[in-house]
């Protein structure tokens, strides 16, 4: 697994931490735009970066800091 | 009729559960600890079942206390903890003792000291169970190895207990408390169950503290006109505080100490070993016995004639058992996971210096450790 | 012959009822003794689980295993930390659902099979991963009789699950019938 | 009148108590309680704690049982919930109930168990001589407190009601019939019942806070008290020095525990889940 | 976005707690209110017990002392006797704040000394795997209430307002930005504060009461939450299995127990009778 | 310069008031229980004149607290209590060991067990002193005969506690307590006052629970970038958790105990008279010391040669101490307040009996009743 | 000292106690009609039972129980 | 020489300061050894006061006094309670107010004296019997010298009592001087 999965998008940045995400699911339900999803291993990872709408909705409510959303930064 | 005995596969704080309710406990007061909570969980799905009464208190001293209320009441009772809750549980232990209240206490140990080690296994109260409350008080305390013993000293403690109405600790251990293995449940029949001796006396003779020669006072059931005082002071044996006669005062001390000292040989609880020819003598308690007994074999497979006194009453302290088993053995070793406790008391018992195992990082003392010290000594010889 | 056996992996897994019921196969069916250990892990729950069990004809004291002889790993956390430490000889179970790397080592045996696949298969769930990493290790060991382990495992899981588990077992059974 | 004697233990009278106190009236207005439930003395107990108001139990020839300082009301739950056919009564005080005890009386309280608990509140630890206690108003002198209490007090009525107890009353020696009475609602009341008596300590309160006899210390309940049914005529600037008596709180909805104990097992007797 | 990292000792994360616990975001909420009010991480010293909750200061960069069990504020008190220039803030459980620990925050609101509490009520005992608290509703399940749990529980807000506190509130770890303004008026204000959290422990209580993940225990409490200022929208009936959240009650009469302290020291230092 | 000493008339309890201002207290938390009350009352006196804060707490456990939560702000602070609260405190006490944080207890024994004889003096709690919490804890224990002992051994108590940072418990009894007598107060230059050893490190590099050889680590005060962490569990040297750390566990326990046998020689204190020549060595401490005195004489004058080693610290037991005094002894005596307490570990270092002088009524042994014993004891040999 | 301070009078006989009772005054004060009084050595003594009206204050408030007002009886 | 004094009577009529200012005088102002001990009587208040002095030039170690050289009783139950185990040779001193009866005992000297009449006669008020009673025993055992007891005594009650206490010690000296 690697460090931090971040994908392009013209607007946010959806950083996960997978070493301190604990895959609760919070995010997941929270995201406005479903951009977390549950793989078939019971993990959490952002799988529509690009329909993020940066609510921050998912940031907030981790409980394990695990998730970033970052504004229009480019890689 | 047909005795029919039940092999079990249970955890040591399960077998303590089963054995209470089997000596008759019909109450249980506690407050949830690592690595105690199990009896409390399974005494909240039990009690209700047999007509007794579980609560969890607001704190091991309310756990405490409500045991000892319901004692008063006339029932088998009991609590169980670990260190920090068995340390807030001995300012009521002293009364429970000054009153004649019989209680069982059952502490599984772990690391300390404050809430030091929570999760592992340690024997670091093995003085504070014969002294952790104020004033000069008397004790029983049982230790058990094995889920067997658990249970077993478990109905024991009870016995003790009501006999000598005085509160029994069992001080068990993480290791103890949570491990699984085979136990051999005796038919209901042949547990020999004791019970608190009853008064024959009408109400208006009857006085709560007077004790015949076995220094044990009689229980009434309050109602029906045995309406007596109880007091945490000094008391007469009417039960009334005389905390300004000193004969009184006296002849109470000495009779709560003095029942312990009439059972003691009744009360003494221990195992050996390999002893009948032994140069090594390890005295060992709890769970470090388990790994004794291992290194009693591997010794004598080296050729070192090791034996084992394993203790299972550690208070009152059987200085004559340990005085006797010793006399023949060159070396006494005692291993111990504190920082070297009852091996005072041995020293002192058997005049002469022991080798002292210690561990206190929350790992079991290991056979080959043992094996290893006691090698060390023949080394050097 | 005492042999130690841990099972390991994360909590959720049913490690603890599969070390139970493997020692109980072989204490109230076989007559032996059997002790059943786990850890007590960190304060707070989820996170990884360990189920040591000893067998033995003999009586067992010393309670604690420093280096087992068969290791079952189920996650690849498990693997990392445990692998190491089985006995020259021994043996090693791996789930390859969770596991995907896999340091050899010549002097034991290493079993690489998809156990909870095997579940899923077999149930329509992972919850029988244990049951059928019990039949898997039986099946390698002999450890206890597979009758003892059937009657053990039903005496255990939820009523409404013996089918399943039942099933369940069989396959794991029926790997090294077929194999 | 009354025979207050046969509810007594002749034996321990002359009580321990300097002259004036409080507590020998408390005794009196339990015993008016019983008598007129016509409860009999072998079905009450009555546990106490440590202090002077613990040594209420010496006296009274009912089933009697001294505890240790504070914990008194965890004694008595271990001993109702196994006898819940007999009565269980808890005299202590504002030490001993407020201070190291009140959190046994919180819970006590929120348990709603049956039990009557009396606490005489003297505004200061009596038996050890006169320090401060937390139902010590702020201002007043104690051996502690050689420059006035600075620390508030609790309503001690109003922090067991919110804990959850079912039946409230506050009284004080000077209304002995009151307390009396109060008692007796309570002691019939099914719940946990709790009633504060304002009592004097003439040794270790009154004399440091310019109070110098029994009397005046009686006088100043009379004159500080409110019966809560004539509340309303009084303002709030008035109120601020007084204090309610009567019955403060009543809540018959709530399930007793010793009830809700007995259900659970009947149930499962029964082969229910409970 | 406040760049909550500043304030985490990152060494000490990931955290120890379950899946979907609450406590993490009862640390942000925290951190949250300490940026707004800019407090310097130097100035805090953040007070536990033991519990799940009590790890909470193990990952927040601040002064941060862990006690025993139930204690805390005891110690708490002893701190803030002596370094006034701090600000104390205590983060306790129910079962430390409210079980064991009940006395010393009654006798804490009582004296209304400056320190701020955070009680985080996940209805249960989380660390020892699952038991009832005082502040378990009825009839929910725990390894210890296998049949229903039979205790009433507190309005734990009810009671601490009772004792003496000056500031009250209660939010969820839902409302996780309320939780956040809550706690940096409490720290604020001059007093002692009390804030009751609740929060979700999806390991010990989720799963034995039908919350099956973490997102259904936060909906739970968003929908049982009633914010005080809409709380006249609904009936006495609607409100039955709800709970109030927001500022439940504010005091700024009431003087604080330190000032008090420093008071007496400066008359008599004055040469002043205090 | 000129040295002022000044005679003063003072009971034992106000006399560890006024030394332990002097030693520098400025916090005391307590709460009231005879015979020590008059020590927290005249700190309610005090404490606000000097700058300082006395509160009393709602109980001991909160007392003790407290004093804790003051010491780790940095500031001397202090408790005093009797038995039953002395009991409550041991979990706290267990704490303050593990978090290295100094404070001195005063606990004024009284008869127990519970209340038992609530204004009466007792020597019953020298055992708990030393194993009243649980798990493997180290502690200090001093003990005072007389008021100018108890004035001097306080504030020894807070040098000891502050060298070490270990809770001192000052052991003293309600004779010591309460009786009035002679006290010579030295000129306040001439007193030694021993305070922590503060970090000379920066905050990036402090580690709260490092130490060098003598086990002890270094304060910071808080604030000023030293936010360091502390708990209640075993933990590592920057004071974070450590409970599966059985390495960190095992270095922790140990450097607690270590630390106060680096410092042994210099924290045994202990006092002889008339040891000489003696054929038989009473060893006492507290009050019985004072009758031990007396009876020395006594018995000289019969022509016993008895001699008398008064032990001010009780623990560490200063068992080499012992030893070395009982060599030469034919019979050595050991009265006690109590059922035998001490008297186990003299027996264990001298490895042979003591003759027992018990008592538990709330009164004094008298020097005549030493003096029987002891002549018994020889009219038999 | 005597037991009991017994006077004969038409209707009410104030009997004291004199071993129980502490002289702590409140009798005296609260008696309507000024029945009981202080000796000169402080202690508490019934003076004027012809005057007691029967109301019980005396019995009711004293803490000592070391009152007794007896109806009609006569010696 | 060691002398032991026992002051008994009731709480209220000031013994134990009478019994430190008795101690005090020997050990502030003559240098001498005292230890003094009250009794912490029953757990309420009000009751018996025992006050106890020794006065040594010795070290005093043991502090309980068995059998007073001296007994000051200020009431019958004092008398009646302690009178007998005063010491062969002794001093009973008594005050005629509180005591009417006093068993003789012809192996110690007996003074019966009005002293809290002297002290209402003197200051208006019985609360100087204290000092009356100092006086009177001082005078008659030379036990610290009056100029010590002086001292002793301004130096603990309080300023605003100096004078009437100063007033009532005198008249305790001048009994014996007259008579
Ligand atoms: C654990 C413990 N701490 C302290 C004491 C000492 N003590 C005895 S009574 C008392 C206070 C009693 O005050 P209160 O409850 O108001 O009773 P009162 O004497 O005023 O009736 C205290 C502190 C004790 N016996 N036990
Ligand atoms: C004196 C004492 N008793 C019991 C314990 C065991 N214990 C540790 S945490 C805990 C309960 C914690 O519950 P809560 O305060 O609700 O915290 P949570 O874990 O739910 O956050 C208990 C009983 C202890 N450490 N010390
Ligand atoms: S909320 Fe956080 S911990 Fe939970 S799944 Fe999302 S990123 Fe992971
Ligand atoms: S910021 Fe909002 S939209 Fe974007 S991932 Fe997070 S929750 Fe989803
Ligand atoms: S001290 Fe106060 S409460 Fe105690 S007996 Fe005396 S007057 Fe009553
Ligand atoms: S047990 Fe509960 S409170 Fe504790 S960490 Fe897990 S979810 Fe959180
Ligand atoms: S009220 Fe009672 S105790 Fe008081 S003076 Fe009158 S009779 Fe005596
Ligand atoms: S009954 Fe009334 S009138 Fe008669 S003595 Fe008593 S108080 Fe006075
Ligand atoms: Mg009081
Ligand atoms: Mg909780």
């Amino acid at each position: 697994m690697k460090e931090g999965v971040i994908a392009l998008t013209k607007r946010f940045k959806v950083v996960l931490n997978t070493k301190w995400c604990k895959s609760c699911g919070i995010c997941v339900e929270f995201c406005p735009k479903k951009v977390f999803e549950f793989t078939s291993d019971g993990k959490v990872r952002v799988m529509r970066e690009e329909m993020c709408v940066g609510c921050r909705s998912c940031e907030l409510r981790c409980p394990d800091y695990a998730v970033e959303v970052r504004e229009g930064e480019e890689e | 009729m047909s005795l029919k005995e039940d092999v079990r596969f249970m955890q040591g704080n399960e077998a303590i559960a089963e054995a209470a309710i089997l000596a008759g406990v019909r109450f249980f007061a506690g407050y949830p600890i690592t690595p105690a909570t199990e009896i409390a969980e399974m005494m909240a799905l039990r009690m209700p079942q047999v007509g007794g009464v579980f609560i969890q208190m607001e704190d091991e001293i309310a756990s405490i206390a409500a045991v000892i209320g319901a004692s008063m009441a006339g029932f088998k009772a009991m609590t169980a903890t670990s260190g920090p809750g068995f340390t807030l549980m001995q300012e009521n232990l002293g009364y429970a003792t000054i009153v004649d209240i019989p209680c069982v206490i059952v502490d599984v140990q772990r690391g300390g000291p404050s809430t030091g080690l929570p999760t592992l296994p340690a024997q670091g109260d093995v003085m504070q169970a014969r002294w952790g409350t104020h004033g000069d008080h008397p004790i029983v305390v049982l230790c058990p190895a094995t889920v067997q013993e658990a249970f077993e000293l478990t109905i024991e403690a009870f016995n003790i207990s009501e006999l000598i109405r005085n509160p029994v600790i069992l001080l068990s251990d993480a290791v103890v408390g949570h491990v699984r293995e085979k136990v051999t449940l005796p038919d209901p029949s042949r547990i020999r169950i004791v019970n608190r001796r009853v008064t024959n006396l009408p109400p208006e003779q009857y006085k709560p503290f007077a004790a015949g020669p076995d220094g044990v006072p009689d229980f009434a059931y309050r109602g029906k006109g045995y309406r007596y005082h109880v007091t945490s002071n000094v008391h007469d044996e009417e039960g009334f505080p005389a905390t300004y006669n000193h004969k009184v005062a006296n002849e109470l001390i000495r009779r709560l100490h003095k029942k312990i000292e009439f059972y003691r040989k009744e009360i003494t609880y221990y195992k050996t070993y390999r002893v009948e020819d032994s140069d090594v003598l390890i005295v060992a308690y709890g769970c470090t016995a388990r790994s004794a007994k291992d290194a009693v074999n591997m010794l004598r497979e080296g050729g070192i004639r090791a034996g084992l006194l394993q203790l299972q009453t550690l208070w009152p302290f059987p200085g004559e058992v340990v005085e006797g088993y010793a006399k023949r053995a060159k070396v006494v070793v005692v291993p111990e996971m504190n920082m070297g406790q009852l091996v005072g008391e041995v020293e002192r018992c058997i005049c002469r210096k022991a080798v002292r195992i210690n561990r206190v990082d929350g790992k079991m003392i290991s056979p080959w450790e043992i094996v290893d010290a006691i090698k060390e000594v023949f080394s050097h010889a | 012959m005492r042999k130690e056996i841990v099972l390991s992996g994360y909590g959720g897994q049913g490690l603890v009822l599969a070390g139970i019921i493997l020692a109980e196969a072989a204490v109230i069916y076989e007559g032996k003794n059997a002790t059943h250990n786990q850890s007590y892990g960190p304060e707070a729950r989820g996170g990884a689980s360990r189920s040591e069990i000893i067998i033995s004809d003999e009586e067992i004291n010393y309670p604690e295993i420093e280096r087992p002889d068969i290791l079952l790993a189920m996650t690849q956390d498990a693997l990392d930390k445990y692998g190491e430490s089985v006995k020259e000889g021994g043996l090693i179970i791996i789930d390859t659902l969770y596991i995907k790397e896999v340091k050899p080592r010549s002097d034991v045996e290493i079993y690489e099979l998809p156990i909870t696949e095997i579940s899923i298969r077999e149930t329509g769930k992972p919850l029988s991963a244990n049951i059928v990493a019990l039949g898997v290790l039986v099946s390698l060991t002999g450890i206890v009789k597979r009758e003892s382990l059937e009657a053990a495992m039903l005496n255990r899981v939820p009523p409404a699950t013996r089918d399943l588990n039942l099933k369940a077992l069989r396959a794991a059974f029926d790997i090294f019938k077929k194999g | 009148m009354l025979d207050i004697k046969k509810y007594l233990r002749l034996s321990k009278l002359p009580h321990i108590w300097c002259p004036g106190c409080g507590n020998g009236s408390v005794v009196r207005a339990l015993i008016m309680a019983v008598d007129k439930l016509g409860l009999s003395k072998d079905e009450i107990v009555l546990f106490t704690g440590i202090g002077c108001s613990a040594r209420t139990n010496v006296i009274v020839d009912f089933n009697t049982i001294q505890t240790t300082h504070g914990r008194t009301l965890a004694f008595a739950t271990g001993f109702k919930l196994m006898r819940p056919d007999m009565k269980v009564i808890v005299i202590t005080g504002d030490g001993d109930g407020a201070a190291i005890g009140g959190n046994h009386l919180i819970h006590a309280a929120r348990r709603n168990i049956d039990i009557t608990t009396i606490l005489i509140n003297n505004s200061i630890y009596g038996m050890t001589g006169g320090q401060y206690s937390p139902l010590s108003p702020q201002g007043t002198y104690a051996t502690t407190a050689p420059y006035g209490n600075i620390e508030p007090s609790f309503d001690i009525c109003k922090l067991v009601e919110a804990a959850g107890a079912t039946f409230i009353a506050r009284s004080t020696v000077y209304h002995i019939q009151l307390t009396a009475d109060l008692i007796a609602k309570a002691i019939a009341h099914k719940g946990f019942s709790f009633i504060e008596v304002v009592s004097q300590c003439p040794v270790g309160y009154g004399r440091r806070n310019r109070m110098r006899t029994p009397y005046e210390m009686l006088m100043w309940q009379k004159e500080h008290a409110v019966l809560v049914q004539q509340a309303q005529r009084y303002s709030l600037e008035e109120m601020k020095d007084k204090f309610l008596i009567g019955e403060l709180f009543v809540n018959k909805e709530k399930r007793e525990y010793t009830e809700l104990y007995e259900e659970l097992r009947r149930k499962l007797a029964e082969g229910g889940e409970g």
